[in-house]
């Protein structure tokens, strides 16, 4: 059973998707199988490890069941301040 | 109050929010565009952030440096967008009754939102390229590009990340 | 840069003169006045300063966290004269390349010039009296009226002194 | 013989005194013997270990020679910031 999912990137993985969002019509349950998926795609040119990911706006683990709807984000190391 | 805003941030404005007779000592902090980096000449830079996060993640600082310090009165302000040399990046100011917890709120403040706000720098040098800038912390540990898996103290893992491209600065 | 002034502090001003390219990190501290202290209400206070040692050793101490931590640039301006709740009795700004160094330098400074400056605060309580406030470190100590001969880390000798009279606030 | 000295007080030594600066004829040949002579006058009702001395606007040891003409300050426990 597939579900639609919102994606969203930001620094570089928004370059290497080359956009900002999309909707993905997915069999993935977890983030991890959904990063595998769309590194396929879009080939991101890292490893899972160095991300971490957030499920509709907060930090998820990357085996946490996906739902219908949901917003996932993959998270590049962060350089603000 | 924590904010993440594309418009100048107005530092007098927030001192004085803080300002309460009971507080003795107040710090502040404010991180400036540089003009240079690891040894390269940087023009400016441009700042992204995964807004809705960063808002959650900012509140959920403050909120524990209160619970360490407390009771301190606490806020933050970081830039989104393009900056120049010399522009306001992040302001954070601590007002408690002593300064020992304004010095120690205000550090532990800007130290956890570097590692743990989601947001993103772009350098602009002088010679006309432009780069995102790896994590503070793995570049301090010395590591090389994205080759190993450590954990850091928060929980997560990732490598550092330099990715250069021909963009005029 | 280290003054004593009877005049209002202009904070924006100051932070401004510290601004520099190169510089990343700034940190200030303003220590306010009180509306406490001890358990006491406090409606206002009185610095007194020996003036020409107190310009002298401020400006060794902005000497010794610049060897410590510099580069990084240093300001701060005491008060004396009369002031009210809320009031900015002392300020102290470092702008370094890194914010660390900012924040050890802003510390150093306000640590060593409350053990050091020859300036002397009286307290007016609520109730209509006034004190001349003894020494933190000795405070801190848990120390009675000047019944110890300690020593400080500062090689000098003293005790606490709490003189209070019947004096209007 | 004698020497003519210039003396301020701050804080509550200046209360006690009752002036902000006196000068003082003394034999006193060191800042040690002049607070024991000013003290015997003005009764500052604290022990010198409590202060710190300094001369020509200079903190100084109790036992330096002091010259005609030199400025003696006895410090309180300093309470600024």
């Amino acid at each position: 059973m597939s579900r639609q999912l919102q994606v969203s990137y930001f620094a570089w993985l928004r370059e290497r998707a080359g956009c900002d969002d999309e909707t993905i019509s997915t069999t993935a349950t977890t983030p991890a199988q959904l990063w595998t998926e769309l590194d396929a795609r879009h080939d991101f040119a890292t490893e899972r490890r160095h991300l971490r990911v957030a499920v509709n706006d907060a930090f998820s683990t990357w085996d946490a069941p996906l739902a219908d709807g949901d917003r996932v984000v993959f998270i590049p190391p962060v350089s603000g301040g | 109050m924590f904010e993440i805003t594309s418009d100048q941030v107005d530092v007098e404005a927030l001192r004085r929010g803080l300002m309460e007779p009971g507080c003795g000592g107040y710090t502040s902090f404010e991180g400036w565009v540089r003009n240079h980096h690891q040894g390269r000449a940087v023009s400016g830079l441009h700042y992204e952030a995964y807004a809705d996060l960063a808002r959650a993640e900012g509140l959920k600082i403050l909120a524990e440096a209160e619970e360490r310090y407390g009771p301190v009165r606490l806020a933050c302000v970081h830039r989104v967008g393009d900056l120049a040399v010399g522009d306001l990046a992040v302001w954070v100011g601590a007002a408690a009754p002593h300064r020992d917890e304004a010095f120690k709120a205000c550090r532990y403040v800007i130290d956890e939102l570097k590692q743990r706000l989601p947001i993103w720098k772009k350098e602009h040098y002088i010679e006309g390229e432009s780069a995102w800038v790896d994590c503070e912390r793995c570049r301090a540990a010395g590591h090389g590009k994205h080759e190993h898996g450590h954990e850091h103290h928060h929980g997560h893992e990732h490598g550092p990340r330099t990715r250069t491209e021909d963009e005029p600065a």
